[in-house]
């Protein structure tokens, strides 16, 4: 319905996106990374586009099925136009680092700090990374694929299981 | 060379190829019964059937040869119709049984209604009965009602076992599988009928009810029964093996295994297991943690000056890694020790699988001490007379009492094993090991082919691979080895190994390397330097 | 549809001066306590070890396991309850029946209450009408947590027969 | 507003953008009203065990004698890995999980799941399913709501409210039970379909908890509305203008309650509210008081929503009869092995999704409840995301209280409703 | 002297543990079976001594609650001044029992007559001053406790204590004020001859207005009887005045770390500061033992056996007040939210103190015209 949008970003930022689908109706752009700032800005502003909404900020782990290993969702909303859209930017796992959208909608603030916090993923210029679900002194990103579902943490010690040599 | 159509798809293949084998060949998945790449096609399931244009009926994909031109259909209404309607035939004397029975979750018949049918029934009429429990053999049952009589297991024990021992008898729907009169499914391969029947109509003693296949996981192996080292998948549910199974390699043992292989992860449960690392304390066998008896150890092993009196008897159950770790220790902090390569003797062999030695790494073990330079000699030829201190590794060798006696002759005996064994009783310093299921490394078979070993069961603390203890005893000895993961150390051992030359730990999945194949080294493989024997600790 | 703004008025006179609407606090307090003195129509809480509600239908309680009409549990251990089971709280063994017709039955069936959920889906996934949760029984406490692990007899106790029919045999 | 002390102004921060990370010693420089006044700030921990954090949930709170200069809110207290457990269950083993996600609105939850889970299948519920998952989710807001209310009356030591609400919210899940077997841990929704149809004379057993709801709540209302101490505990307080309760993510009640529509089930209906009649309340200024009368308001449109389901309401099916994708009919599963291998089937590997994202919402309690779906094509989710609605709101909480009074959190704290399952995961 | 001082500490006794104590035990559990029932519950019925019944509960009730208390652990904070913390629920507690002496329970003989009042520990004609004076002590006990807990919560709860009771004994007293310009005393005791009607100068005369309203300082005052109910209602700290131990602000205020008995007796010294404004308010608004009707001479003179008969009905009736108001006090309690703290102060310093100071003037006013 609202493909409008993507075609919108496509039309206006060549150079940004790397993909689009709308399966099951879901718009959906793949941005590069250098241009997910000023694409939320133009989506924000823009009088046709008016996302003033930040529904959920999200991060994905395809480790052992794509490549790159780690993805950021956005999904946006627009009260005034009533459209919808879902911004990923996808990431290396050498370079997790994506550019905060807290100055562009202040309440990415938190969502921010839990996919940092599940993932590992670090925003730039955001004001305050710090955990949120779990605690300082937790080791690891919980919901990184790698991270076993029994995890033990240095809080709570339990027998290790590895299968190093030993 | 003929050239077809698939779904649209184009597909050039050899002649002689099956429609199945070509369909596969591009990603098209062709639903089968009867068929097993492992056996000749009796094409009498009929679920293959596909479309062609060269036939006026539905042809068995798995049967017909690949022509020029032809057009396949493997999804036209038509062939839909006809799947549901051989799922539907199939179906129709099935027993409710999915709840008692072994195979559901790995059923194939299961797997194709459900993909293909999953529309309720229609009979309104009594289904056959036919005998449920019904004993073919030592290992296996037979439940003829869940049969679909796709004739795989006759045909195993015609072709592969070469032991022709299943017949099918009567007529139409009261056809059932059993065996020749006076005869019973008791060949060594017999536990593969088990594998391959599609339906839960074979089903194996061992496993029966024991677990749900579900639940199951899995992971990769070798077995270590005999010098072939099938590849093999072990199923572990709630940290125990509950069963063995082959795993395809056709480089070593196709789709098979021997019974004797695929029971004899029993016995590893059945052995009583040691854990508690032991050494002298004071005069008396105490149980003492992990370091203390390392420590202990490489005191004893340190005490003796002269190395010519060290004995160590090592095992062909080493991986490679423990091998290369150990070669370490027996070149560097304990060169000039009296060497011996015990394990098991010999058993029964054939043509099939089954090889006389029944160790699994004799081979490897032997490439990697003859790169270190060591001469091991066998374990017949054990003589310990003026040895003052021994390191045995492994349980399983071949000593008779008088063996023993002369091992329990020499003054302190370090060893290392996984089992409650005679030499355990006789150890003065005793350091638990983990067996193959907890060990992650790699066996070399009698050919030269190296295998990966996956860790099936999570061991306990305490134990230890035989190849961290000689690191960890060369460390106190004065030779640091380092290395955390088994695959840093088998990159050591293909660098300065000769035959494991240019093998990565990547390289050997799926199905293994053979010494000598992998690229030859740019310089020739150069040992670390080794530290001089270290000067003898007071004990 | 249509958007509506909640009514707000600012506090009139009286409100504000709190009497009014302490006075009119006070008489709905008042006309409870009275009326609550004097029957018990309106008074929510039960006296709960002597009268005790009586359960929906659909009330998941504690578990119980189904017999055949020979007396002989019906379940044949095939696991999918505790497959179906989100909190993995049902543990089986299964073990092969003398009977042929029977095959395969549970040598032991354990429950640990205080992992399940109550979420209904072993009920919902038992292919053989063997367990259910509509005894109408709350989890008891218990002092210990072995004691809340229930076994098998105790869930027979609780069972009663069912007749529903299966395996398509007598067709 | 009965205040004397100077309140700064709340709806809009000038200076929050130019805030430096919040840290000891790094306060904002108008925070303390009193200037000219010595006085030294002090940090108190409100929570995780205190009577007002209901949820468990902690505030840093750095006061000038009782004024606060920050508040640093610290969840995750019950964070159970939601996410994590989602990712080795099927996708109808998660329902149970999302009854634990807002545990005083589960049915909202479970429905969001189902629909998110049936909207990556491609696959429409019949009509009858929708209808029940209808009244059940709108029997879920009164409950949510009636919660948010009674609990805010009873922070504000309101006792009496309290329980009158809370005896209201018992005889909503009373009903509530009888549909589904359980009060709170319903998990009654399937992946196409539902667990089982509505029981004989539920109609009537709603109509009649309706009316005793209704003459509870009128003597909350009247305990509380037009009372000038709640009324000065709760007009003016904790007010958000609706430009910044949008860019802080706000949705529900919170966000109507400054005037802004926004409501799923009007701007994106789901299910089959497009066939109904209700209102949507909103608000004017976007402060508690506002957020109690936009609760209050919603309580009676869904009871009109549940009146007109009913009516609307005719017999068929309850789910789709895909063997591939809800369970065979019982009798077909004891009798059939057609049917028990589909069972099999589905026990075992679960509903196969196929590969792909979808992001469903429905209008829960607090607001939008939002699933993030990643499906690898298997019966397990790749990745399960929930957007709970309270978490944008917790996220303005600084906004809402900073230059308030301690006591002013509370109320401000309870209008969020925050709920502790929703918002740790 | 010496019979003076026993006489008044066996009177002091019998009064405070017969009647105060007694009540007060009581009100625990009386407050909870009340709001019980305005909140549609039953309250608590499970504590059964002698068979199932309720009197059988209610009395097991008042048995099972103190063994309760006082078998929890006492328990002490760390770093906290552990004499401190435990003196000061002591402090709370005894200015609430002392205020006892100066209320006089029941008629004695006429003002001015020989004789002392049976019912009164201390005939001072400073009474209501008293009262004040013992009142303002009761602060530091919380204020203390507060301190010696060394906890941020009790802190403020203690600072709030201390700012809302100086705040409110203003008030308190002022709406006094107008009562005794009109009656003319500060003596508690002939405050209520004076409210039954009693003229020091003219003796018994003019006792009803209109013939049958009774000359209480409810009626004379009506406007100083609200404010002073709700200054006395902030006064003992209970809600809509609860600040001080604001359960969802502060957990329990200035008590949050006590346990056991220090909890108990903070907790029971509020029962008894509940009675006591409500005696003083019975007395000061509600004519005391005065019953509108009775006679009050009968109680003074004539034959033995009827002034008995009318002094214990008199000592009834003032009892009968003294519940009724804590039950209103109670009443209130369950029904209303509570205030923020600005708006308590706002509420006592912004609108109660002037308005009792116009009461006054309005009351000096028309006494000036009227006399």
């Amino acid at each position: 319905m609202s493909q409008a949008v993507v075609q919108a970003i496509i039309a206006r930022f060549p150079d940004a996106v790397v993909s689009s689908h709308d399966w099951r109706g879901d718009d959906t752009v793949v941005l590069r990374r250098e241009h997910l700032l000023e694409v939320a800005r133009f989506l924000k502003h823009d009088d046709a586009m008016q996302f003033n909404l930040p529904v959920d900020v999200c991060g994905v782990d395809y480790l052992g099925w794509r490549e790159p290993r780690f993805e950021v969702v956005y999904h946006l909303m627009s009260l005034v136009k009533r459209h919808r859209v879902r911004l990923k930017v996808q990431l290396d796992e050498a370079d997790l680092r994506v550019p905060s959208l807290t100055g562009v909608w202040k309440g990415v603030d938190w969502f921010e700090r839990e996919a940092w916090d599940m993932y590992g993923i670090v925003f730039d210029g955001h004001p305050d990374l710090r955990r949120i679900l779990t605690y300082e002194e937790f080791e690891g990103h919980a919901l990184r694929k790698d991270y076993p579902q029994r995890g033990y943490q240095p809080l709570m010690p339990m027998p290790t299981l590895s299968s190093d040599l030993e | 060379m003929p050239t077809l159509k698939i779904d649209g798809r184009e597909v050039t293949v050899e002649r002689g190829t099956t429609i199945l084998d070509a369909a596969r060949k591009v990603g098209i998945d062709i639903p089968t019964f009867c068929y097993h790449p492992g056996l000749t096609k009796p094409a009498n399931c009929r679920m293959c059937l596909v479309d062609t244009n060269k036939a006026p009926k539905p042809t068995p994909a798995c049967y017909a040869e690949c022509m020029d031109d032809m057009e396949v259909s493997t999804q036209s209404p038509e062939i839909v119709k006809t799947r549901k309607a051989v799922l539907e035939f199939i179906l129709l004397n099935h027993p409710v049984d999915c709840p008692i029975c072994d195979q559901a979750g790995e059923c194939v018949l299961q797997d194709h209604y459900f993909k293909y049918s999953a529309t309720p029934s229609r009979l309104a009429h009594k289904k056959v009965h036919k005998p449920k429990v019904k004993r073919l053999g030592p290992d296996v049952v037979l439940d003829a009602e869940r049969c679909i009589l796709c004739t795989r297991c006759i045909r195993f024990c015609d072709e592969v076992a070469k032991e022709t021992q299943l017949e099918i008898v009567n007529r139409g729907e009261h056809s059932e599988i059993t065996t020749f009169p006076g005869k019973q499914l008791d060949n060594p391969y017999a536990g593969n009928t088990v594998d391959i029947c599609p339906v839960g109509a074979l089903t194996s003693v061992d496993f029966r009810f024991r677990t749900r296949v579900w639940m199951l996981q899995s992971s990769d192996g070798v077995c270590p029964e005999c010098s072939r080292g099938c590849k093999t998948r072990t199923d572990v549910f709630e940290n125990v093996p509950r069963r063995t199974k082959p795993l395809h390699n056709p480089r070593v043992n196709d789709w098979w295994m021997c019974d004797e292989g695929r029971l004899a992860y029993r016995d590893y449960q059945a052995l009583p297991r040691m854990e508690g690392p032991a050494a002298q304390v004071e005069g008396k066998r105490r149980v003492v943690t992990n370091v203390e008896a390392i420590e202990a150890a490489a005191l004893e092993l340190g005490a003796v000056a002269q190395r010519q009196k060290i004995g160590v008897v090592a095992t062909p159950w080493f991986t490679n890694e423990d091998a290369w770790l150990v070669a370490e220790l027996l070149r560097g902090p304990l060169a000039g020790a009296r060497i011996y390569l015990g394990g098991r003797a010999d058993g029964t062999a054939d043509e099939i699988l089954r090889m006389a030695d029944k160790n699994p790494n004799r081979a490897g073990v032997e490439a990697i001490f003859e790169a270190a330079g060591l001469k091991a000699a066998p374990l017949s030829a054990l003589d310990t007379a003026g040895l003052e201190a021994l390191l045995v590794f492994g349980d399983q060798h071949a000593l008779d009492e008088a063996g023993l006696e002369k091992l329990e002759r020499v003054p302190r005996r370090v060893v290392v094993s996984a089992f409650q064994t005679p030499l355990w009783k006789m150890a003065t310093t005793f350091l638990p090991a983990r067996t193959h299921f907890e060990k992650v490394g790699t066996f070399t078979n009698f050919e030269g082919m190296v295998q990966r070993l996956e860790q099936a069961v999570n061991a306990a603390a305490s134990c230890k691979s035989y190849g961290y203890y000689a690191m960890k005893l060369a460390e106190l000895m004065g030779h640091t080895i380092s290395f955390v993961r088994p695959e840093d150390v088998f990159a050591e051992v293909a660098r300065t190994v000769p035959g494991f030359a240019g093998m990565t730990w990547q390289g050997l999945a799926p199905y293994g390397m053979k010494l000598g194949e992998g690229v030859a080294p740019a310089e020739p493989p150069t040992l670390p330097q080794a530290a001089p024997p270290a000067a003898p600790t007071e004990a | 549809m249509a958007t509506v703004t909640v009514r707000r008025r600012e506090l009139d006179f009286w409100e504000k001066t709190y009497v009014k609407e302490v006075g009119r606090g006070l008489a709905i307090t008042f006309r409870q306590l009275t009326k609550n003195l004097l029957t018990r129509e309106d008074v929510a809480t039960r006296e709960y070890p002597e009268v005790r509600r009586k359960y929906p239908e659909r009330f998941r309680g504690r578990h119980r396991l189904m017999r055949r009409e020979d007396g002989t549990v019906r379940c044949v251990a095939c696991m999918l309850c505790s497959t179906a089971c989100p909190a993995n709280c049902i543990h089986i063994v299964a073990g092969e029946h003398d009977d042929d017709r029977v095959e395969k039955y549970p040598v032991s069936f354990e429950i640990d209450l205080l992992v399940c959920i109550y979420c209904g889906f072993c009920e919902e996934a038992c292919p053989c009408d063997a367990i259910r949760m509509d005894s109408g029984k709350h989890p008891l406490p218990s002092f210990t947590r072995d004691m809340q692990r229930i076994r098998k007899h105790q869930l027979l106790e609780e069972g009663g027969l069912s007749v529903a029919e299966q395996g398509g045999r007598s067709k | 507003m009965a205040t004397h002390l100077p309140r700064p102004d709340h709806i809009r921060d000038p200076e929050w953008d130019k805030r430096p990370s919040p840290g000891k010693g790094n306060l904002h420089p108008h925070a303390s009203p009193d200037d000219h006044l010595h006085t030294e700030y002090y940090t108190i921990n409100m929570g995780p065990s205190h009577p007002a954090t209901h949820g468990t949930v902690r505030f840093e709170l750095t006061l000038d004698g009782e004024t606060v200069v920050e508040i640093d809110p610290h969840i995750g207290y019950l964070h159970r890995g939601f996410e994590k457990m989602s990712e080795v269950c099927t996708y109808n083993q998660v329902l149970p999980y999302t009854d634990r996600l807002n545990y005083v609105s589960p049915l909202c939850n479970n429905v969001g799941w189902s629909m998110t889970v049936e909207k990556a299948l491609g696959i429409t519920t019949p009509d009858r399913c929708q209808y029940i998952r209808m009244i059940a989710c709108e029997l879920s807001r009164i409950s949510d709501h009636l919660t948010a209310v009674s609990a805010g009356a009873l922070e504000l030591g309101g006792f009496t409210p309290f329980l009158y609400g809370i005896q209201a919210r018992e005889i909503v899940w009373d009903r509530i039970e009888e549909l589904t077997g359980a009060r709170l841990t319903t998990a009654y929704t399937r992946v196409g379909g539902l667990n089982a149809d509505i029981p004989a004379g539920w109609e009537e057993s709603v109509d009649n908890a309706r009316k005793q709801v209704e003459k509870l709540v009128v003597d909350v209302d009247k305990l509380l509305t037009r009372n000038r101490i709640f009324y000065d505990r709760m007009a003016g307080v904790g007010a958000i203008a609706a430009a910044d309760a949008i860019d802080l993510g706000f949705t529900g009640p919170c966000l109507r309650s400054t005037g802004v529509d926004y409501d799923v089930r009007t701007y994106a209906p789901y299910l089959l509210y497009d066939r109904v009649e209700f209102d949507v309340p909103v608000g004017t200024s976007g402060d508690n008081y506002d957020r109690y009368l936009v609760r209050l308001e919603e309580m009676r449109q869904s009871w009109r929503i549940i009146a007109q389901c009913f009516a609307q309401m005719e017999p068929g099916p309850i789910s789709v009869g895909d063997w591939k994708v809800v369970l065979p009919p019982k009798d077909a599963v004891y009798n059939t092995i057609e049917g028990m291998i589909a069972h099999f089937k589905l026990i075992m590997e679960g509903v196969r999704v196929p590969s792909g994202e979808v992001y469903g919402y429905v209008e829960g309690g607090n607001g939008e409840v939002g699933f993030y779906v990643v499906s690898d094509g298997s019966g397990r989710p790749w990745r399960v995301k929930v957007r709970p609605p309270c978490f944008a709101l917790m996220q303005g909480l600084r906004a809402m209280t900073r230059g308030a009074l301690l006591a002013d959190i509370i109320p401000t704290f309870d209008t969020i409703n925050m709920i502790g399952g929703e918002i740790d995961r | 002297m010496l019979m003076v001082i026993l006489a008044a500490l066996l009177k002091f006794a019998a009064i405070v543990l017969g009647f105060v104590m007694v009540l007060a035990t009581l009100l625990t559990l009386i407050e909870r079976k009340q709001s019980a029932l305005m909140q549609n519950r039953t309250g608590p019925n499970r504590a059964f001594v002698f068979g199932k019944n309720p009197l059988s509960a209610f009395v097991g009730q008042l048995i099972a609650d103190p063994v309760k208390v006082l078998l929890k652990e006492t328990f002490d904070p760390p770093h906290a001044d552990t004499w401190l913390h435990r003196l000061a629920p002591g402090l709370a507690f005894i200015p609430a029992l002392l205020m006892w002496v100066v209320i006089p329970f029941g008629p004695g003989p006429v003002p001015g007559a020989e004789g002392d009042n049976f019912f009164l520990m201390a005939d001072l004609d400073a009474g209501v001053l008293v009262v004040f004076a013992i009142a303002s002590l009761s602060v530091y006990g919380s204020t203390l406790g507060a301190w010696a807990s060394r906890s941020a919560f009790s802190l403020l709860g203690g600072l709030r204590t201390a700012a809302q009771m100086v705040s409110y004994e203003v008030t308190l007293g002022l709406n006094l004020v107008g009562i005794f310009m009109i009656y003319g005393s500060l003596n508690l005791n002939d405050i209520i001859w004076a409210q039954a009607g009693y003229d020091a100068a003219t003796g018994f005369q003019n006792a009803y207005f209109l013939g049958f309203i009774p000359k209480w300082g409810i009626i004379t005052q009506p406007f100083a009887f609200i404010f002073f109910l709700a200054a006395s209602i902030a006064e003992t700290k209970r809600a809509p005045f609860d600040l001080p131990e604001a359960e969802s602000e502060l957990a329990a205020g200035y008590f949050t770390e006590y346990s056991s008995m220090g909890f108990a007796v903070f907790s029971l010294g509020e029962f008894i500061g509940i009675v006591v404004v409500a005696a003083l308010g019975a007395t000061m608004f509600l004519g005391g033992w005065h019953i509108p009707g009775l006679p009050i001479e009968l109680t003074a003179a004539g034959q033995p056996v009827i002034a008995s008969l009318a002094t214990w009905l008199s000592v009834a009736a003032f009892l009968f007040k003294v519940v009724l108001l804590v039950l209103l006090q109670m009443t209130i309690r369950w029904t209303l939210p509570r205030f923020r703290y600005d708006q308590l102060m706002h509420l006592g310093w912004v609108y109660l103190l002037p308005l009792s100071l116009a009461n006054v003037a309005i009351t000096a006013f028309v006494l000036f015209l009227t006399r």
